[in-house]
C-alpha cells in the first residue's frame, strides 16, 4: 500500500462526516429568517460591515513568516542530514540562518513589527 | 612575505576608511600607525632575505592585462634599488605616522587623515616594487591621488582646495610624458617589463646603430613624467603650494617620499639613460639650475614650510643633477639621506608650528630654543646635514654629487659651479630658518588670541621619531662615505658596492661613461671638498652674523634697501606662476571657450538635436501599437511562443 | 495502473481549479482555488516519488505564499465589485486550440525515442535524505545565494510597502 | 481468525478506515468531556458547584450530560447566515478548519504495532517517513479555515478576529517548526514513530535532552490553539467573540471541535515527541510484550500515551483559569523576539554541541 | 511508489497548467489575480522539474524545484508590497492603469 494513501482516505472520510455534521442544523433546525436575524452583529449600534483596511503589518508579518518558513525547511533537510556532514554542514547552515537573520534584524529595525 | 608589505597598507587603509566606527581618534591612529610598522617589519623581512642572497628577486602575482602580444603581469621585483625604496618608505612613514597623531589629535576627522595616509603608503610601495612600467604607473597615478587628496585635506579653504588641484593638474602634464614614454617603450621594445628591457638593451650593442633615435625621445619623455613628479624646472610650480597640507604630508610625501618617485623612476631606468648621453646632458642642465633658483628663492621666504619646500626643490635638483652626470648611485645615496633629515626638518618644522598654534611666519617666532629644547637640538642636526657640515650625512652625499659634476667631460665644472653657488644658499637660508625660530627674541603676535598659551615642548611620541630621525640624519652618511676618505681608514664606499649591479652602463655605451671609473688625482678631491666646506662655513657664517639676536632685517632688508627689484623678484617667486597664468593658462582657456561655443554647441548639439527632431516626428507612425497595455505586449509574446512551437511541429 | 488514476484524478482536480483561479470575480475564492491546484500538484509530486517537494510545496507554497496573498486581499478589501471583468475572450480560444495542438504534437514527437528511459532504480528510499545532501553539496552556492534572495526581497517588500508613495497623480 | 480472501493492500485499507474511525469517534467525545472539565476545574478551583443538575434521571453523574446536552441543543438551533456573507465559504470555513486537525490527530502513532489473523497493523493512522514535516503542512493549511470564517462573515469584528487569529498562527508556527528541529538532530529521523523508539529509556526523553525545545513547543501549543492566555482573537471585551462571532448551531460546534481536537493533538504530540510517547518509563515494551502479548501490551501503550496526553489537556484548562489575557503586542512581540530568537539559538547550540562529541 | 507514470502525461499536465497561468495573466484586470497565475506558471515548471528528476534518476530537479519555491516567495513577496504601493497610489489595482510604456 502506498504510504500515503491513508491520508487520502482520511481526507475523504473526514470530509464526508464534516458536511453531514454542518448539515445537521440544516435538517434538523426551525428557519425562521428574518431581516435583523440576517445583520452582521456589530453590538447593536447599525451595520457598518467590514470596510474599513486593516494595518499593513499584517502584510509585514506573513512576508516574515515566509522567510523563516523557508528556513525551516531547509533547517529540516539539514538537520535530517546533519549526521553525514558533520561540520561542514554545520559552517553552511549558520551562513544560511546569519543572512536570514540580518533580514531579521532589519525588520526589527525598520519597526515593522511594533504593535500598537 | 613581500605580499605582506602591500598587503598591510591597504588593509588599514580599508579598515579607516569604510571599516572602523570613526568616532575613535586613538583607534584610527592605532590602526593605521599598526599598519605601516607591521608594514616595516615585513620589509625588513623582505630586505634580508634579499640581502642574504644578493640576488634579485621576481614575484609573479597574476596576469593583469593582456592584448594581442601586450602582456602586462602584475609582478614585483625586489632588488637593491627596491628594497632600499621599501625600508625608507615603511621606515620614515612609520615614524611620521606616529607623530601624526599627535599633531592631527585636533581634527575631526582623522580617519579619513590616515586612510589616505595609509594608501599612499601603499601606491607609493606599488610604484616602487613593479617590475613593469604599469604596476608602476599605477602607483605613479596613486601617489598623485593620495598627494591631491592629502593636500586638500582641509578642502574647507578655498586655496587648499586649489592647491590641490595645481598639484593635480601639474602632474597630469609630467604624466602625459611619462605614458608616452610607456607607449615609444612598448612601440620600440615590444615589453613593458624591466628586466626584459634591460636585457634588450645589451642585445642592442650588436646593432649596426647602437643608439636609435627612439631611446633620446624615450627618456625625455620619461624625463618629463619626473620633472613633474620630483618637482624640477619648469613644474616645480605645484611643490611649494603643496605646503598647504598638513606638515606629516610635507614630510612624509613632499619632502621623503613621493618626490623622489622621478629619481627613482630614472635610476630604475638608467640603462637607457645611459644610452642616451644627449638627454643626461638636458637632465643635468636641468637638475643644475632648479638646484640654484630654488635655492634663491628660499633666501627671503619667510613661511617656514615655504622654505623647507623650495630647499626640497633645491634638493631634488641635486638628486636629478647626480642623475644627469651618471653619478645613480650618488643620486640615490643623497636620496636616502636627504629622506632623513627632510623628513627631520619637516617634522620638527611641524612641532614648532604645533607649539606655535599653527602660525608659520618665521618672522613672528623667534627665541623657541628654550621652551622646545628637543626640537630645537634635533633640529640643529637636522641644518648641519643638510647644509653639508663634515660628519653629517648631507656632507658626504651633496659632495659626491658635486665632485662627479666637476669630472663630468661636457660642461663639467660649469654644472659644478653652478651646484656650488646653491650650496652656499642653502647653506644660508637653512640657518636663517633656524636662527629666525631658535634663537634672538620672541616675535609673537601679542594681539593673537592665544598669546596667553606659551610654546611648549611636543609630547613625547611626536619628538621620539625626531629623536630617531635626527640619528639617521647623522648616520646613514657613513654608509656612503667617498673611497678616498673611506680609503684612509682602510674602508670603501659601502653604498655605491651595495649598489653595484643595478647601476650598470650598457656594453655599447661604455666608451661614453670611461670618466666614471677613471683615477683622478686625490688632491682634487681634497681640494673641492674642503673648497665646498669654507664657502659652506662662510655662508652659514654670514647668516648668523646677519639673524642671530638682531631685528629681523638681514639679507632681505639689505636687499630690500640696494637691490629693491631683485628682492621684490626673489619674493615673487620669478613670477612663473604669474607667467603660466598670463601665457598659458587664459590662451589655453580662450580656445577651449572658442571649441566649445563651435564644436561642442553648434555642430554637434545641432546634429543630435536634428536626428532628434526628425525621430520624434516620424516616430508616431511606427508607434501605433504601442498602447502601453501590458496586455497587449503579452498577447504577442505569447503569440510568438505559439508561432514557434506551431513552426516546430513540422 | 491505480497510480495512473490517481494522476488523472489529481490532474483534473488542479486544471480545474488552475481555471477557476483565472476565472473566478472574487479573489479570495480565487486564492482558495490555488490552494486547491497547489495541493493536488502536491499529490502528484508523492505518485511521482518526490516526497520532500511535495511537503516545500504544501508547507511554503500553499501554506505560507498563498496565506500573504490573502492577508493583502483581506488588507485592500477587495470586494467583488473592484474586480474588472475579463478581456476580449474570443481570441483566446484560437490560441488555445493552436497551442494545445501544437504541444501535444510536440510532446509526442519529442518522447518517441529521445527522451531517456525512466531510471527509477537509482531514485533512493530515503527522499528527503537524497534531496538534503544535493542541496548542501552540490549545489551549495545557489543555496547560500537563495538565502540572499530570500534577504533582498524581504528588504525590498517593507520598502516598497512600508512607505508612502506619492499621492495619485493620474487616477 | 483466518481472513484468507484479503490481500495485504485490502486489510491495510480496511484497517485505516477503521482505525481513523475509531479515532474520529474518540475524538467527538472529547468536546463534551472537555467542556465538562472546564466548567467543574475552575469550580474546584473557586470552591463553587459548577453544572451538576443535568444527569439521567435520578443519576447526577456529576453534571457529565450537561455538555451533551449543550450538544443537542445546538444541532437543533436555527442556523443564521448574515444577508452580506459570502455564502459558500461561510459553510466551507468550519469544514476547512476541521479537516487539518483530523489529518493531524490521524498522523499521531498511538501506539505499537498490532497484530489481527497474522496483519500486522501499525496504530497510527497515517504514517509517514516525513512525519513532522507533515504536521506542520497541515497546521499550516488549518490557518484558512480562520481567516476564511472571518472573511466570509463579512463583518467587522469577525474580520479583525480572522487576521488576529491567522496571523498568531503563523507568528507562531515558526517556533513550533524550530522546536521540533533539535529533535530531529539528536534523533536523525522525522517518523514520530521512530522518534518514540529513539526515546527508549527515560534519560532519552526529548525534555531531557532539548528542554528549551520544550519550553517554545509548550507556548506554541498554547499560542496555535487560540487558547488562553493567547486567546487574542476571541477577546470579548474588544472582538466579541472573534471570528466565529457570526456562527452558530452547528458551525459553531464544528470550531468547537476542531480546537478541542487540535488540542487534544498537540498534547499527543507534545507527549510522543518531549515524553516517550506510548511507552511507560521504566518499563521496557519488550518486558510488556513477554507479559501481555503484543495486543494488550499495545493498548497498555495506547492507554499511556492518553494519559500523558490528558495531562496536557488538564494543563491546557489549568493555564486558562491561572494566567490573564497577553496583549496583542505583547504576544507578537513574544513570538517573534523571543521565541524565534531562543529557537534559532537552541538549534545552533544543539548542532555544535552534537558535533562536539561526535567528533 | 513502484508504477511509472509516463512522463509524457506530466508533460502535458505542465503544459496546460502554464497555459492556463498565461492566460490568467493576459486577460485578468486585476493585479493580484496576475500575481496568482504567475504562481500557476512556476508550478507548472515545478512539476517538470520534478517530473523529469524522476526520469533521469536523480533528486536536482528536485533540488531545483525548492529553489523556484524560493523564488516565488519572494516574487509574491515583492509583487503584494507593489500590490500595496500601487493601490496606494491609484486607489485601484487595474491593470489597465499601468500604462507608462504607452508609446
Amino acid at each position: 500500500m502506498h504510504p500515503y494513501l491513508p491520508v487520502l482516505i482520511v481526507l475523504a472520510v473526514a470530509l464526508v462526516i464534516g458536511l453531514v455534521m454542518s448539515f445537521l442544523s440544516a435538517f434538523f433546525g426551525p428557519k425562521v429568517p428574518s431581516a435583523v436575524k440576517q445583520e452582521v452583529f456589530e453590538c447593536g449600534v447599525p451595520e457598518l460591515g467590514s470596510r474599513e483596511r486593516m494595518s499593513v503589518r499584517f502584510y509585514l508579518t506573513a512576508i516574515l513568516f515566509i522567510l523563516f518558513d523557508i528556513e525551516t525547511v531547509f533547517l529540516y533537510l539539514w538537520a535530517r542530514t546533519f549526521k553525514s556532514l558533520g561540520w561542514f554542514g554545520i559552517v553552511e547552515i549558520f551562513v544560511f540562518v546569519a543572512i536570514l537573520v540580518a533580514g531579521y534584524v532589519y525588520v526589527l529595525k525598520r519597526k515593522a513589527l511594533e504593535w500598537e | 612575505m613581500i605580499w605582506m608589505v602591500l598587503a598591510f597598507p591597504l588593509l588599514g587603509a580599508l579598515l579607516n576608511g569604510f571599516l572602523l566606527p570613526r568616532r575613535s581618534k586613538f583607534l584610527s591612529h592605532g590602526v593605521a600607525v599598526a599598519a605601516v610598522g607591521s608594514a616595516f617589519l615585513c620589509a625588513c623581512s623582505v630586505f634580508l632575505d634579499f640581502f642574504a642572497a644578493r640576488r634579485p628577486q621576481l614575484h609573479f602575482g597574476f596576469e593583469w592585462l593582456r592584448a594581442g602580444k601586450f602582456v602586462a603581469p602584475f609582478e614585483l621585483a625586489v632588488d637593491q634599488l627596491s628594497g632600499l625604496m621599501i625600508l625608507i618608505i615603511t621606515g620614515i612613514g612609520t615614524l611620521i605616522h606616529i607623530y601624526a597623531g599627535g599633531y592631527m589629535k585636533e581634527e575631526e576627522t582623522t580617519y579619513r587623515f590616515f586612510a589616505y595616509l595609509n594608501l599612499f603608503i601603499f601606491m607609493m610601495l606599488l610604484l616602487v616594487l613593479g617590475n613593469n612600467l604599469l604596476v608602476m604607473f599605477v602607483g605613479w597615478e596613486g601617489v598623485g591621488l593620495c598627494s591631491y587628496l592629502l593636500i586638500g585635506y582641509w578642502f574647507q579653504e578655498e586655496a587648499n582646495a586649489k592647491a590641490g588641484m595645481k598639484a593635480f593638474l601639474v602632474n597630469r602634464i609630467g604624466d602625459i610624458g611619462f605614458l608616452i614614454g610607456i607607449f615609444l617603450t612598448f612601440r620600440h621594445f615590444g615589453t613593458v617589463s624591466f628586466t626584459e628591457l634591460s636585457s634588450w638593451i645589451n642585445l642592442m650593442t650588436t646593432l649596426p646603430d647602437p643608439y636609435p633615435k627612439a631611446i633620446f625621445w624615450i627618456t625625455l619623455s620619461f624625463f618629463i613624467g619626473a620633472c613633474g613628479k620630483s618637482a624640477q624646472l619648469p613644474l616645480y610650480v605645484w611643490l611649494p603650494d603643496a605646503m598647504a597640507g598638513p606638515t606629516p604630508v610635507s614630510a612624509l610625501i613632499h619632502a621623503a617620499t613621493m618626490v623622489t618617485a622621478g629619481i627613482f623612476m630614472m635610476t630604475r631606468m638608467s640603462f637607457f639613460y645611459y644610452a642616451a648621453p644627449d638627454t643626461m646632458l638636458i637632465v643635468a642642465f636641468v637638475g643644475a639650475f632648479t638646484a640654484l633658483f630654488a635655492a634663491t628663492i628660499a633666501l627671503v621666504q619667510t613661511d617656514i614650510k615655504k622654505v623647507l619646500a623650495y630647499s626640497t626643490v633645491s634638493q631634488l635638483g641635486y638628486m636629478v643633477l647626480a642623475c644627469g652626470v651618471g653619478a645613480f648611485d650618488a643620486g640615490v645615496f643623497h636620496l636616502l639621506t636627504h629622506a632623513c633629515f627632510k623628513a627631520l626638518l619637516f617634522l620638527g618644522a611641524g612641532s614648532v608650528i604645533f607649539a606655535m598654534h599653527h602660525e608659520q611666519d618665521m618672522r613672528r617666532m623667534g627665541g623657541l630654543r628654550k621652551h622646545l629644547p628637543i626640537t630645537h637640538a634635533v633640529m640643529l642636526i637636522g641644518v648641519l646635514a643638510i647644509i653639508g657640515v663634515p660628519g653629517f650625512s648631507g656632507f658626504f652625499s651633496k659632495d659626491e654629487i658635486l665632485w662627479k659634476a666637476f669630472i663630468f667631460p661636457t660642461y663639467g665644472p660649469i654644472l659644478w659651479g653652478v651646484g656650488f653657488l646653491a650650496a652656499g644658499c642653502t647653506a644660508f637660508y637653512m640657518v636663517r630658518l633656524l636662527c629666525l625660530t631658535f634663537y634672538g627674541p620672541s616675535y609673537q603676535d601679542p594681539h593673537a588670541h592665544h598669546h596667553h598659551h606659551e610654546p611648549h615642548e611636543t609630547p613625547w611620541y611626536m619628538w621620539a621619531p625626531l629623536v630617531i630621525l635626527a640619528f639617521l640624519s647623522v648616520a646613514v652618511g657613513y654608509l656612503g662615505v667617498p673611497d678616498f676618505l673611506a680609503h684612509l681608514v682602510g674602508g670603501r664606499n659601502l653604498f655605491a658596492s651595495y649598489l653595484e649591479g643595478l647601476v650598470y652602463i650598457p656594453t655599447s655605451a661604455r666608451s661614453a661613461w670611461t670618466h666614471l671609473h677613471a683615477e683622478h688625482a686625490h688632491s682634487l678631491e681634497w681640494g673641492l671638498m674642503l673648497t665646498s666646506v669654507a664657502w659652506v662655513t662662510l655662508a652659514a657664517g654670514t647668516a648668523v652674523f646677519c639673524y642671530v639676536n638682531r631685528p629681523v632685517r638681514g639679507i632681505a632688508g639689505f636687499l630690500g634697501a640696494h637691490f629693491p627689484r631683485v628682492h621684490q623678484l626673489l619674493l615673487d617667486k620669478y613670477r612663473v606662476d604669474e607667467c603660466y597664468q598670463q601665457k598659458i593658462v587664459t590662451p589655453l582657456a580662450e580656445i577651449s571657450t572658442f571649441l566649445w561655443q563651435l564644436f561642442d554647441v553648434r555642430i554637434l548639439n545641432g546634429c543630435v538635436n536634428w536626428v532628434g527632431y526628425l525621430l520624434m516626428g516620424t516616430s508616431g507612425i511606427a508607434s501605433f501599437r504601442m498602447t502601453g497595455s501590458l496586455h497587449r505586449y503579452g498577447f504577442w509574446v505569447l503569440a510568438g511562443t505559439v508561432g514557434i512551437l506551431v513552426f516546430s511541429c513540422f | 495502473m491505480i497510480e495512473l488514476g490517481f494522476f488523472y484524478l489529481f490532474a483534473v482536480i488542479a486544471l480545474g481549479a488552475a481555471l477557476g483561479v483565472i476565472l473566478l470575480k472574487n479573489p479570495v475564492a480565487a486564492a482558495m482555488l490555488l490552494v486547491v491546484t497547489l495541493c493536488a500538484l502536491a499529490a502528484e509530486y508523492v505518485l511521482l516519488g518526490a516526497e520532500f517537494s511535495a511537503a516545500i510545496q504544501v508547507l511554503v507554497y500553499a501554506g505560507a505564499i498563498v496565506i500573504l496573498f490573502t492577508f493583502v486581499i483581506m488588507l485592500l478589501n477587495l470586494g467583488q465589485e473592484e474586480v474588472g471583468q475579463l478581456m476580449g475572450v474570443s481570441k483566446w480560444a484560437l490560441l488555445f486550440s493552436l497551442l494545445t495542438g501544437a504541444a501535444i504534437i510536440l510532446i509526442q514527437r519529442l518522447s518517441v525515442g529521445r527522451l531517456p528511459e525512466a531510471a527509477l532504480s537509482t531514485l533512493g528510499s530515503d527522499n528527503v535524505y537524497e534531496v538534503g545532501m544535493a542541496l548542501f553539496t552540490r549545489y551549495l552556492w545557489p543555496f547560500e545565494l537563495a538565502s540572499l534572495l530570500i534577504l533582498l526581497a524581504v528588504i525590498a517588500s517593507i520598502v516598497i510597502a512600508k512607505k508612502p508613495t506619492l499621492p495619485a497623480r493620474d487616477a | 481468525m483466518e481472513l484468507p480472501v484479503l490481500d495485504e493492500t485490502a486489510v491495510q485499507i480496511i484497517a485505516t478506515v477503521v482505525k481513523f474511525l475509531v479515532v474520529l469517534v474518540a475524538v467527538l467525545h472529547i468536546p463534551p468531556v472537555m467542556i465538562w472539565v472546564e466548567r467543574r476545574a475552575p469550580a474546584l478551583m473557586q470552591r463553587r458547584r459548577g453544572p451538576n443538575r443535568v444527569g439521567f434521571f435520578r443519576w447526577r453523574l456529576w453534571g457529565l450530560l450537561q455538555t451533551l446536552a449543550d450538544a443537542v441543543k445546538l444541532i437543533f438551533k436555527e442556523e443564521s447566515v448574515p444577508g452580506s456573507a459570502y455564502r459558500g465559504f461561510f459553510h466551507l470555513a468550519p469544514l476547512i478548519g476541521l479537516i487539518p486537525t483530523l489529518l493531524f490527530v490521524s498522523s499521531i502513532p498511538f501506539g505499537p504495532g498490532i497484530e489481527i489473523g497474522g496483519w500486522k497493523i501499525s496504530l497510527s493512522v497515517i504514517e509517514l517517513d516525513i512525519g513532522a514535516l507533515f504536521i506542520l503542512a497541515v497546521t499550516g493549511i488549518g490557518v484558512y479555515g480562520v481567516t476564511l470564517a472571518g472573511w466570509a462573515s463579512n463583518g467587522k469584528f469577525s474580520l479583525l478576529g480572522s487576521l488576529r487569529a491567522s496571523a498568531q498562527m503563523i507568528s507562531y508556527e515558526i517556533p513550533l517548526g524550530l522546536s521540533l528541529i533539535p529533535l530531529v538532530l539528536i534523533y536523525g529521523s522525522l517518523n514520530l514513530q521512530q522518534l518514540i523508539y529513539a526515546q527508549s529509556v527515560v534519560w532519552k526523553w526529548g525534555i531531557f535532552l532539548s528542554p528549551i525545545s520544550f519550553f517554545i513547543f509548550l507556548i506554541c501549543m498554547f499560542a496555535e490553539t487560540n487558547r488562553a492566555p493567547f486567546d487574542l482573537s476571541e477577546g470579548e471585551s474588544e472582538l466579541v467573540a472573534g471570528f466565529h462571532t457570526e456562527y452558530g448551531s452547528a458551525k459553531f460546534a464544528l470550531f468547537f471541535l476542531s480546537e478541542y481536537v487540535a488540542m487534544f493533538a498537540l498534547s499527543c504530540l507534545c507527549s510522543v515527541l518531549f515524553f516517550g510517547g506510548w511507552q511507560i518509563p521504566f518499563v521496557s515494551h519488550a518486558l510488556l510484550v513477554s507479559l501481555l502479548g503484543v495486543n494488550l501490551a499495545a493498548l497498555v501503550g495506547v492507554a499511556t500515551l492518553l494519559l500523558k496526553a490528558a495531562f496536557f489537556m488538564w494543563l491546557y484548562v489549568w493555564v486558562r483559569w491561572t494566567l490573564p489575557r497577553f496583549r496583542y503586542d505583547q504576544l507578537m512581540n513574544l513570538g517573534w523576539k523571543f521565541l524565534l530568537p531562543l529557537g534559532l539559538a537552541n538549534i545552533c547550540v544543539t548542532a555544535l554541541v552534537l558535533a562536539v562529541m561526535g567528533a | 511508489m513502484s508504477s511509472i507514470i509516463p512522463i509524457e502525461h506530466s508533460l502535458i499536465l505542465a503544459f496546460l497548467l502554464f497555459f492556463i497561468g498565461a492566460a490568467g495573466v493576459l486577460i485578468r484586470r486585476n493585479l493580484i489575480t496576475v500575481l496568482m497565475s504567475i504562481e500557476l506558471m512556476l508550478n507548472s515548471a515545478n512539476l517538470l522539474f520534478v517530473a523529469a528528476s524522476r526520469q533521469v534518476g536523480n533528486v536536482d530537479g528536485q533540488v531545483m524545484m525548492s529553489f523556484v519555491v524560493v523564488i516565488a516567495a519572494c516574487e509574491a513577496a515583492i509583487g503584494l508590497a507593489m500590490v500595496i504601493a500601487i493601490f496606494r497610489r491609484y486607489g485601484n489595482i487595474k491593470t489597465e492603469f499601468l500604462r507608462a510604456l504607452r508609446g
